[in-house]
């Protein structure tokens, strides 16, 4: 089996997509993050009574 | 506009992706010389050029940042270098595990390898900046500057290390099945399959990125407004 | 002929508008107060002004240029926040800086003259970095005169002076007055501005709320323009600027 | 002609006051020699393998110091805004870029015309077989550190943080004028002429220059009017 060096395949194919995975879920995370701080904002901006 | 182009392309790159695996791990023979690891060359080659084709596109909307002032340049150069760096990153890791199988090494100081690295660090230094800079005008202008330099100073990179010393697989294919020597043509067409679907995922990447940077501005308007009040 | 005018002057940071659509027009020959509280814009629009800053809408010309052009930064003398000399160099050899960079014709004539003009001759092979307060001011006001500009551009220029940079800075500005230069200058101390004001500017948050001759009232009572043309709550303390509102 | 003499004052106001206070050029030079003194202990100072390093080593060590000379090049500009005066002023970006380079250049080759001697002294090398050419080639890697260094320093100047980021952005860049500089130094060190099969890094060096030079030139003024 390891005559076709299936061993180094399955890493490297496996690190590509996980790269590719830790990358979005970067993405998502830093997205929710910055909703949240959005809707954070908009909800002190409404409370608060304009000068 | 943007959200239809994520779904979009996201979409049909995935498919994209699904029928290249496919056809790359149960149509594909093995190549004559190394065995079933030359399938990493799928994921290894294609991701360069599109990380290429984002550092490109970055300076370009830099330049024409600096002409015009206009945020979506900005916006997009940003995006494309970080979704670059991503690419650029999974083009060194995967090269490395074949290093490791092939030459038994994990690193080998070598041009085509160097220059990646290098590369990486450089726009590695962009995102640097523009983390330390807070007011957005000028956050813009230093980085789109910084831009242009680095297209410039990678292309000098990749020319002086080549000129140096090279031991990585010449820029000609060099995949085989048989004795032959010559590419086969199911392997080089894969190539620019995967190509194409690296490209679609890299579009919907930068569009992602891009309202994701969007909304920073909002954030940071917001802020300002909040400050103002408080 | 118009010295000073700007055409729809808008300047971004950001999306954060420091500046919105503002516009005015002043002949050569007249001295400008431009007033506003912290944060109105005023050190914004001088910047814009010195050449400092570029706008992000809108024109702006001075003696009829872009005050980007080296032609007109050469005929623009400008103090600003900071006292713009060098510690570690001499009094002549700050002046003598200058002159080179500004190309004027007998460099060396020109600092003799400024540094006798201003009183730093005795000491002018001193270091800027031991002279006391007042003379690192004076210093400053030559380096902003040495090309005997026609075009003045003062920024908060009374707040941090003392008795005798001041009385020194208004006989230059007068004198510059006389001989037909504009000047235009930010102010916290109305007093002192309006008295040799022939114009008022007023900014409120970046917007232009007033702009026209300063009348007699406004020296009887500088808080006046403020009152009448400021936001309703400026008129709490108006006297000195200092507000709350950033 | 104007343009000359405003790039002069520059350059000439530049070098006065480090020259008065000595403070970058202090440190830079005492930090160059005691890097110069620590390699003793990485090689063995009588070797064959000194020679072969010897480019490597020098230009490490002017690369590094450097960047204490570089980072005061703006910095200077800080206190009492003196920026803000400089810009005013009626001289165009690139004779402001030209003249802090051309300053930001004559100190870094003080520490090299101090520390070649001292490495010759130190490990026994006959290095002055090539003078002339090896002057030559210093000037051309030296000019692009200082090209690269004062452009870098404008970009991070309002940056909390100027004095980690600068190098950090300029050593991936300056790579290549590095190593062309490491490879024809080594060779004119061990008393070879540059040969055709070196001349390439030659022109490495002077291409850098060219098109980093024009390229700071062109683009300076827009990093610093805001």
């Amino acid at each position: 089996m390891d005559q076709r060096e299936f061993q180094y395949m399955f890493y490297g194919l496996a690190a590509a997509w996980t790269i590719l995975c830790l990358y979005t879920l970067f993405l998502t995370s830093r997205g929710r993050k910055i909703q949240a701080e959005i809707d954070h904002l908009k909800r002190m901006l409404e409370s608060s009574p304009k000068k | 506009m943007r959200d239809k182009l994520i779904y979009g392309a996201g979409i049909f790159a995935a498919l994209y992706f699904v029928r290249n695996l496919y056809v790359i791990l149960l149509q594909l023979p093995d190549e004559a010389l190394q065995g079933a690891v030359y399938r990493i060359f799928f994921f290894h080659l294609p991701p360069y050029f599109a990380a290429v084709a984002c550092f490109f596109g970055a300076a370009i909307a830099s330049g024409l940042y600096l002409k015009t002032k206009q945020w979506k340049y900005d916006v997009f150069a940003v995006s494309a270098t970080e979704v670059g760096l991503a690419l650029a990153a999974m083009n060194l890791v995967t090269g490395m595990i074949w290093g490791r199988q092939q030459w038994g090494i994990w690193w080998t100081w070598d041009a085509r390898l160097t220059s990646a690295l290098i590369t990486w660090l450089i726009y590695l230094g962009y995102l640097m900046l523009r983390e330390g800079i807070k007011d957005p005008s000028e956050r813009a202008k230093n980085s789109a500057v910084l831009s242009i330099f680095a297209l410039f100073a990678v292309y000098f990179t990749y020319k002086a290390n080549v000129w140096y010393r090279t031991q990585h697989p010449g820029p000609v294919l060099t995949i085989r099945t048989g004795d032959a020597g010559t590419i086969d043509p199911a392997m080089q067409a894969m190539i620019y399959h995967n190509l194409g679907a690296f490209l679609l995922l890299t579009v919907a990447l930068v569009a992602v990125r891009m309202n994701l940077e969007d909304s920073q501005r909002a954030v940071e308007s917001l802020r300002r407004r909040a400050h103002a009040i408080a | 002929m118009t010295a000073l005018e700007a055409h729809g002057l808008w300047k971004y940071y950001g999306d954060f508008a420091a500046l919105q659509q503002v516009s005015f027009e002043f002949a050569a020959g007249s001295c400008i107060a431009l007033l506003g509280r912290n944060g109105a814009g005023k050190t914004t629009l001088l910047r814009i002004l010195a050449g400092l800053s570029q706008t992000s809408e809108g024109q702006v010309r001075i003696l009829g240029g872009n005050p980007r052009q080296p032609a007109i930064r050469a005929r623009i003398g400008i103090i600003g926040h900071g006292i713009g000399v060098y510690d570690e160099l001499s009094a002549e050899e700050n002046l003598l800086t200058f002159a080179r960079l500004y190309a004027i014709d007998h460099p060396a004539k020109a600092v003799d003259h400024w540094l006798e003009r201003t009183d730093l001759d005795r000491v002018r092979r001193g270091l800027a970095r031991e002279f006391s307060r007042g003379m690192r001011q004076r210093l400053a006001i030559a380096r902003a005169f040495i090309h005997n500009p026609n075009f003045l551009i003062l920024d908060e220029p009374f707040t941090s002076l003392d008795d005798r940079a001041i009385a020194l800075l208004q006989g230059l500005l007068k004198d510059a007055l006389a001989q037909g230069a504009t000047v235009v200058l930010s102010t916290h101390q109305l007093k002192e501005a309006l008295e040799l004001a022939s114009h008022v500017l007023l900014l409120n948050r970046g917007k232009l709320a007033f702009t026209g001759t300063r009348t007699a009232d406004m020296l009887v009572d500088p808080g006046w323009v403020y009152r009448h043309y400021g936001e309703p709550t400026a008129s709490a303390s108006p006297a000195n600027g200092e507000s709350t509102a950033a | 002609m104007n343009y000359l003499r405003q790039v002069a004052a520059i350059a000439g106001k530049d070098l006065r006051s480090e020259l008065r206070t000595k403070e970058a050029l202090n440190a830079s030079l005492s930090f160059a020699v005691v890097i110069l003194l620590l390699f003793s202990f990485v090689v063995d100072p009588d070797s064959e393998m000194l020679e072969q390093m010897s480019g490597g080593l020098l230009w490490m060590v002017f690369a590094f110091s450097g960047t204490l000379i570089l980072n005061r090049g703006f910095a200077r500009e800080i206190p009492n805004d003196c920026l803000d005066a400089l810009i005013a002023s009626p001289i165009p970006g690139s004779a402001l870029f030209l003249g802090k380079a051309i300053a930001n250049f004559a100190l870094i080759a003080i520490i090299e015309a101090i520390c070649f001697p001292v490495f010759g002294i130190l490990y026994n090398l006959n290095w002055t077989q090539q003078l002339p050419v090896l002057l030559g080639v210093s000037a051309l890697a030296t000019w692009s550190m200082a090209t690269l260094g004062t452009m870098f320093g404008a970009l991070t100047v309002n940056m909390q943080l100027r004095e980690l980021m600068l190098p950090m952005l300029i050593y991936p860049m300056l790579i290549p004028a590095l190593m062309a500089a490491m490879q024809l130094t080594t060779l004119l060190i061990a008393g070879q002429p540059i040969d055709a099969e070196h001349a390439i890094w030659l022109r490495v060096l002077i291409a850098f220059d060219i098109i980093f030079t024009s390229l700071a030139a062109v683009l300076v003024e827009t990093v610093l009017v805001g």
